[in-house]
């Protein structure tokens, strides 16, 4: 095993789990239960937050919800918590999933206050809609835990039920952290709009996952509700959220073992205390700030750390190479963009640019800074919306299309600075290229260790292509620059694209590393790929482009051979300068 | 010498990234430190201005061993850093960017503010606009511009030409002999080697962490190791 | 960065479930924890329960020791049930002391069942008692003693007609509300403004000038003590006269002490009974024995506690020794407290008498204007 | 009651509440973190207030620059346990290491003076009514008037934004940026402190106050615009204006007495969640917040 945490954790819980059924109390049962339901809870969480990397403050609420549908199925209707399961799951999914159009693209703490705004509309409900939910009393006498009809009895069985949930949750979490779509968060957190361009489905991720804390919260509830065997509105509110954050963050925020982990020791420390009689709560937040200040990272994290520093794991061996799939090639014009204007507040960015690109040439952008290069390439790729104008690819139009969906047709970039996974490897830097469009939660439950492998196969030949097999093991955050270069574009070729959009390919790179790239996107145009380049850098590009285009304050200014570019009196006054003249 | 590098290392965790470098950079001189992406010339700049700590070696500035002296200090005691990728303050005024760089009183603080609006008249055309709303070349010349505004006697210019149009380089570049010549010297790590040894007395050559060669500009522009190693001839 | 403090404090981490809940159980006394919540929103009320029962507690009958231990109960019914798990589990709890808030009752029922273990509690929550569970004993005047004893003041004395309600959002607030809205229904009488607030709202005039608006002759309040407060304030401060009943809330010592006597002047108030008004030479006994020990003046809440933890020692004097023992003894026994006479009507209600506290404007002390007592 | 004494509430709470999401905006600025613990402090600054008046017979005015310092001390404790050791981190270890101070005050709180409401002192001797809230209303506009001028238009201001912006550089050009980082968490204590003081006056205090004002903040913070100072102090007197001004609508607008039921105190706080929710929709960034902070 690689992993050896998850072996460990599951060692000492099996023991602990064993002494506490032999030899605990009730209370030491019901303690670790109710520590069950919050590990489900944050397992739930960890989707969300350290996965997709959006900072939720709805789980504690979609938990309330799971908690009063299975609650007020119990108490008005006599439906056991079996029975009630769906609903108790289903509700909160259906309210993420309503809640999810206006709220999910909202940005870091827009998005934390929009959720967290909804919870306080559902705090409000809960206490005012008193004919359904009791009010602020809430609903008292609802019974135990049942499975198919049997009761479970509060105590061993309850724990082991509660546990078994948390096994099987946090199975299905590892598949949908781990693999391709733990391999695709990690693009996704790292920036959203490179995840986008290698053809990721980011708002599908990020739906999915808000959907499956949404799932976990509701099952958490169920299970809450049948073990406290009350429901009122202290389940929906704010404590439940910030207990939920503190075991994120305290256990680990992106492991599966940290969710478990500190839910146990998040629901377990206040107990510890409680000898301390009026000063416990004083001795909880004096050794919570203790624990996050020494383990920042988090226990689990911390744990990793210093095991694989004891134990130093080999890392896995590469898998063998797979020949690259081989695009079609296609004639007739590939780009063709008709009058595109894009304003940003008053500065028009872009204004009335047009231009065809045909499959295998290469055609050179340049102009000054600022003058809207890189804002075509983010048109072009669906980053921006263009105001007016038409893009079509390969016949089709594209104007409209989400970003994944331009790179999955056949359309690859660059980015200006070199934006790979820095803890990734190279190679799985590439490889979850090849596969993008297979990430997502549900296919990850099936499980995606055989596609994975393929991917990773076609990565090894593409890093073999880009002169960069020897690093494909290496985190892509400790390649120098020029590698990591040749790796980006690897990762582009990965979508097996019929046209690539480099943005400034050459800067930071020496005089050997830039004929080293020319000679390689060379190849490639020969091989029937069009280029579109950005670059500063003449020498670079004069001999590498068949023909240029020069843009100045978003208008095209002059287009033609590098020759006829060179020499044109409104490229040297905006651009080149006297001096290069 | 008014900086003097003795064998310095530097590495991030496991990495070296210097490999005992010494350089020296002579009051009222400029140095052009040349060499490959990933050479260590930032690392060099960092760990000059304080921002790195080398692992070995020593530093001294004017006289005086700053090795162990926090860069805030580095920096009231006259040594001026314009980083790679301009990094200017996004959210302060062109005006607040150059001001906040000054420790001297009020009068000066004006006098200077004034004295960069000539340098760079680009920059007083709309001091009070924010920096995140310059073009990179503007970026750039507000960079420098704080840099200098604390009268520095050494300037560290980290690649002023990354991103920067042939013309806007050719603006930039342009300004460093003038720079000189008002008495501060300089060191200037750039990509662009024949035109950083056209503005530099003195140019030094890096190459995986280790200084490799040193010499008048002229020298080194003529030296056909370095015209097949930067400038491809 | 501290590589071994780290090491050792993840040692300590992975340890210490190991370590929890020590128990060991000793028999020849009797066990009676005290569950409240000290921390969070109902912490004066539980501070309260807590001295009273804990006075109590200071003096066992000949014969008989006392082990107890106070343990905080939160506001939530999670930290309530394990708190009780936790005293179930230390030894044979004879009674449990259980906290006021309604929602931790509702929670500690089935296990004080399932445990067999009376719970003596001074919650006014009219559900509680509702679901014929045989452990619930409650010492406090429910709901539907307390609010018919502050409507029927109303209506009798201050021959009010047209009611403004203010209520918290809580279920204090709510479970209130609805009663006096029955009772008041009784009497033909319908409210000209009803508002229910949330702990947290501050600025209370605009309520208070709709209420005014609407054309009330009354406030009939069932907020907590510092809202209470708030509302005595902003009505002073509008200088408006209308009649003000209150709520227990208002006649917490912690409430008026945050009032100019002049601001509380006319207004009244339900309370199980008033011990700072010293009615009896036993009550004024007991204030200064409260306030010898804990250096505060006691609330209806505190005597409510004190007397029904004396009622549990009144058992245990007559031979009641066991959980089981005590349930039987609560639930047929009839016994004087300071306060009141109590005995269960066969659900758990205790306390069938309410009291009727008035300020005259000059003392934070008040009087008692009317004793209540619900016929059965 | 009046326009004129409506909005005078709603100004006087709506100041008190600026000051808060000021202090947590400052931070915010200073350290792209969240200070968890800004609410607490608001309460800490409210039983400062009690404390200091039970030994001296001050009135609040005088008692406001103790409470200020006392707070600012505690700040500068906050940075030096809370902040520095994680300086370096993600964000959300500040979330939590601030969670934990919070739960350490409010308890210390309890221990310390007991779970009751107290009050503090009025800012000028006489006891209530709109004097009092004038004070307050000209007390805290005074200090975010100061506040501003000292941040836009001195070097200590531009250096504590600099600092904001980017700790490396700020170093690079002199700037001590640690104690630029306790300096600001020392003023954006004492400005809770001098809510702590306005609010308990008005308000009263009790250890559990801080949940409720930090969720005020934040809210204040985030839709005027994620670090903008005028969008702070925006979403401050937005938040008052619905907790005051909405509820007393019905009296303002006769007509509307039909619905009436539309303006009890839970529809307010419903009123309000709901416009924010269509804000964020219609602007993404908050009020004051710049849709992009980098040019191509």
């Amino acid at each position: 095993m690689r992993r050896p945490l998850p072996l460990l954790l599951l060692a000492i819980g099996a023991i602990y789990g064993a002494w506490a059924i032999a030899h605990g109390s009730p209370y030491t049962l019901r303690v670790l239960s109710v520590a069950g339901i919050y590990a489900l809870l944050a397992l739930g969480y960890l989707m969300i937050f350290g996965q997709a990397g959006a900072l939720a403050l709805s789980s504690g609420t979609f938990m309330g919800i799971g908690a009063y549908a299975a609650g007020i199925a119990a108490a008005r209707y006599g439906i056991g918590f079996d029975l009630a399961l769906p609903l108790a799951v289903g509700l909160p999914v259906l309210l993420a999933a309503l809640v999810a159009i206006p709220v999910l693209r909202l940005q870091t703490h827009y998005f934390a206050l929009a959720t967290l705004i909804i919870s306080q509309i559902a705090l409000l409900v809960a206490t005012e809609w008193v004919g359904l939910t009791g009010g602020a009393n809430g609903i008292g006498g609802i019974g135990g835990l049942t499975l198919a009809g049997f009761p479970i009895r509060a105590g061993w069985q309850s724990l082991a039920l509660v546990w078994s949930a948390v096994a099987v949750g946090g199975w299905l979490a590892a598949r949908m952290t781990g693999g391709l779509a733990g391999a695709g968060f990690a693009v996704m957190r790292a920036d959203g709009a490179t995840a986008r361009a290698i053809g990721l489905d980011t708002d599908a991720l990020r739906f999915a996952a808000f959907l499956a804390s949404a799932a976990y919260g509701g099952f958490a509830g169920a299970l809450y509700v049948h073990t406290i065997r009350v429901v009122s509105p202290d389940v929906l509110g704010f404590p439940v959220m910030v207990t939920c954050l503190t075991i994120a963050v305290v256990g680990g925020r992106r492991r599966v073992a940290g969710a478990i982990g500190g839910a146990v020791l998040v629901t377990l420390l206040p107990e510890w205390f409680r000898a301390l009689r009026d000063y416990y709560l004083l001795a909880y937040g004096a050794i919570l700030l203790a624990v996050i200040v020494l383990l920042p990272e988090g226990i689990t994290e911390a744990a990793e750390t210093l095991l694989a520093r004891l134990l130093r794991p080999a890392p896995a061996p590469l898998p063998p190479a797979l020949p690259v799939p081989p695009i079609a090639v296609t004639r007739g014009p590939l780009l063709e963009i008709d009058a595109l204007t894009r304003s940003f507040g008053g500065l028009r960015a872009l204004d009335d640019v047009s231009l065809r690109l045909a499959p295998g040439e290469v055609l050179g952008l340049i102009g000054p800074n600022g003058s809207g290069k890189t804002t075509l390439l983010n048109c072009v790729t669906g980053l921006y919306r263009p105001d007016a104008g038409r893009i079509r690819f390969l016949g089709a139009d594209i104007t409209r299309l989400p970003t994944h969906a331009i790179a999955r047709a056949g359309l690859a970039r660059t980015f200006q600075t070199v934006s790979l996974v820095a803890e990734m490897s190279a190679l799985d830097n590439v490889a979850i290229a090849v596969e993008a469009a297979s990430v997502g939660l549900l296919r990850a439950l099936g499980g995606t260790g055989p596609q994975f492998t393929r991917a990773r196969g076609i990565a090894r030949t593409l890093l073999e292509a880009a002169g960069a097999a020897e690093v494909a093991q290496l985190p892509a955050g400790s390649l120098a620059y020029g590698i990591r270069r040749r790796v980006e574009i690897a990762r582009a070729l990965a979508l097996r694209p019929r046209l690539l959009l480099l943005d400034e390919p050459a800067a930071g790179l020496n005089e050997t590393e830039q004929a080293d790239l020319a000679a390689r996107l060379r190849d490639l145009a020969q091989g029937g790929l069009a280029l579109l380049v950005i670059e500063h850098n003449m020498p670079f590009l004069l001999p590498l482009a068949d023909r240029m285009i020069c843009l100045d304050h978003g208008r095209v200014i002059a287009s033609g051979s590098p020759a006829e570019i060179q020499s044109d009196p409104l490229v040297i006054e905006a651009y080149l300068g006297r001096g290069a003249a | 010498m008014l900086l003097e590098i003795e064998n310095c290392f530097v590495s991030y965790g496991q990495i070296a990234a210097l490999r005992g470098v010494s350089l020296g950079v002579p009051a009222g001189g400029a140095v052009a430190l040349l060499g490959a992406n990933g050479a260590g010339k930032s690392t060099l700049m960092r760990t000059i201005i304080g921002l790195l700590r080398p692992r070995a070696g020593r530093i001294r500035f004017a006289g005086t061993d700053i090795t162990a002296l926090p860069a805030a200090s580095r920096a009231r005691l006259g040594l001026g850093y314009c980083p790679e990728g301009r990094r200017v303050f996004p959210g302060l005024s062109i005006r607040d960017n150059l001001l906040v760089a000054c420790w001297a009183g009020r009068a000066e603080r004006a006098r200077r503010l004034e004295q960069m609006f000539t340098l760079f008249p680009a920059l007083g055309e709309r001091p009070g606009a924010n920096a995140w709303q310059l073009s990179g070349g503007q970026q750039q010349m507000l960079a420098i511009g704080r840099s200098l505004m604390n009268a520095p006697r050494l300037l560290l210019l980290d690649e002023p030409s990354l991103g920067l149009s042939p013309r806007l380089t050719e603006e930039v570049l342009g300004r460093i002999p003038q720079i000189v010549a008002s008495g501060t010297a300089v060191l200037l790590a750039e990509q662009n080697a024949a035109r950083a040894l056209s503005v530099c007395g003195h140019g030094s050559v890096l190459r995986l962490g280790e200084l490799v060669l040193a010499g008048p500009a002229a020298e080194l522009a003529a030296s056909p190791d370095i015209r097949r190693a930067f400038l491809g001839g | 960065m501290h590589t071994a403090l780290r090491a050792a404090l993840l040692a300590t981490l992975a340890a210490a479930p190991l370590a929890a809940v020590p128990c060991l159980a000793r028999a020849a006394e009797l066990d009676i924890p005290v569950l409240v919540p000290i921390t969070g929103f109902l912490a004066v009320e539980g501070a309260s329960q807590r001295n009273g029962a804990v006075l109590a507690l200071r003096k066992p009958p000949a014969g008989i020791t006392i082990k107890s231990s106070v343990i905080d109960t939160g506001t939530s019914p999670e930290v309530a049930v394990n708190a009780l798990e936790r005293a179930l589990s230390d030894g044979a709890v004879a009674a449990a002391v259980a906290p006021m808030l309604g929602t931790q009752m509702l929670a500690l029922l089935p296990v004080a069942e399932e445990n067999k273990v009376p719970l003596i509690t001074i919650s006014g929550t009219a559900a509680i008692t509702q679901k014929h569970n045989p452990y619930i004993f409650r010492f406090f005047p429910g709901d539907d003693v307390a609010k018919a004893a502050q409507v029927r003041y109303a209506i009798d004395h201050f021959k009010i007609a047209h009611p403004a309600i203010l209520y918290q959002t809580t279920a204090y607030g709510q479970s209130g509300h609805a009663e006096i809205l029955a009772r008041l229904k009784e009497a033909a009488i319908t409210p000209v403004y009803e508002d229910g607030l949330d702990v947290a709202v501050k600025d209370l005039a605009p309520s208070l000038a709709k209420a005014r608006a609407a054309g009330a002759d009354s406030l009939l309040l069932q907020l907590h003590g510092g809202p209470t407060a708030l509302l005595m304030k902003a009505v002073a401060a509008s200088g408006w006269k209308v009649a003000i009943i209150a709520g227990s809330g208002l006649t917490q010592p912690a409430t008026t002490a945050l009032l100019e006597p002049g601001e509380l002047a006319g207004a009244c108030a339900e309370t199980s009974a008033s011990p700072e008004s010293r009615e009896t030479p036993a009550m004024a006994a007991f204030v200064d024995a409260y306030r010898a020990a804990f250096d505060a003046t006691p609330d209806g809440f505190a005597l409510a506690q004190y007397d029904a933890t004396n009622m549990v020692l009144a058992a245990a004097a007559q031979g009641a020794r066991t959980a089981a023992d005590i349930t039987k003894a609560l639930a047929t026994m009839q016994y004087d407290g300071l306060a009141m006479r109590y005995r269960s009507d066969g659900t758990g209600n205790m306390a069938h008498s309410a009291v009727i506290v008035c300020y005259d404007g000059a003392s934070r002390v008040p009087r008692v204007a009317w004793h209540f007592d619900k016929t059965p | 009651m009046d326009l004129g004494q409506i909005v005078f509430n709603l100004l006087a709470l709506g100041a008190a509440y600026a000051l808060v999401a000021l202090g947590f905006v400052l931070i915010l600025n200073a350290t792209g973190a969240v200070n968890f613990a800004q609410g607490d402090l608001v309460m800490a600054g409210g039983f400062a207030a009690v404390s200091f008046a039970s030994m001296l017979d001050w009135p609040g005015v005088l008692l406001l620059p103790l409470v200020m310092a006392g707070l600012a001390l505690v700040g500068v404790a906050v940075a030096l346990v809370a902040y520095l050791p994680l300086r370096r981190r993600p964000p959300e270890s500040v979330f939590i290491s601030t969670i934990a101070v919070g739960i350490i005050a409010q308890n210390a709180a309890t221990l310390g003076f007991g779970a009751q409401a107290r009050a503090a002192p009025p800012l000028l001797p006489g006891g209530d009514g709109p004097g009092q809230k004038l004070a307050i209303i000209l007390v805290a506009a005074a200090l975010i008037g100061a506040l501003y001028v000292m941040f836009m238009h001195t070097q200590t201001g531009r250096r504590l934004r600099a600092t904001a912006q980017d700790r490396d550089i700020a170093a690079a050009i002199g700037i001590r940026v640690d104690a630029m980082v306790i300096a600001t968490f020392a003023v954006a204590a004492s400005l809770a402190g001098a809510a702590g003081l306005l609010l308990a006056n008005l308000f009263f205090v009790t250890p559990v106050d801080g949940a409720n004002y930090i969720l005020k903040a934040y809210i204040a913070v985030t839709i005027g615009g994620w670090g903008s100072i005028a969008g702070a102090v925006t979403g401050a007197l937005l938040i008052a204006l619905f907790e005051v001004l909405w509820p007393a609508l019905p009296l303002l607008l006769p007509g509307l007495d039909a619905i009436s039921g539309a303006f009890s105190q839970t529809m307010s706080t419903i009123a309000l969640d709901i416009v924010i929710l269509l804000l964020l929709m219609l602007r993404p960034q908050g009020l004051f917040g710049q849709a992009a902070r980098s040019r191509a």
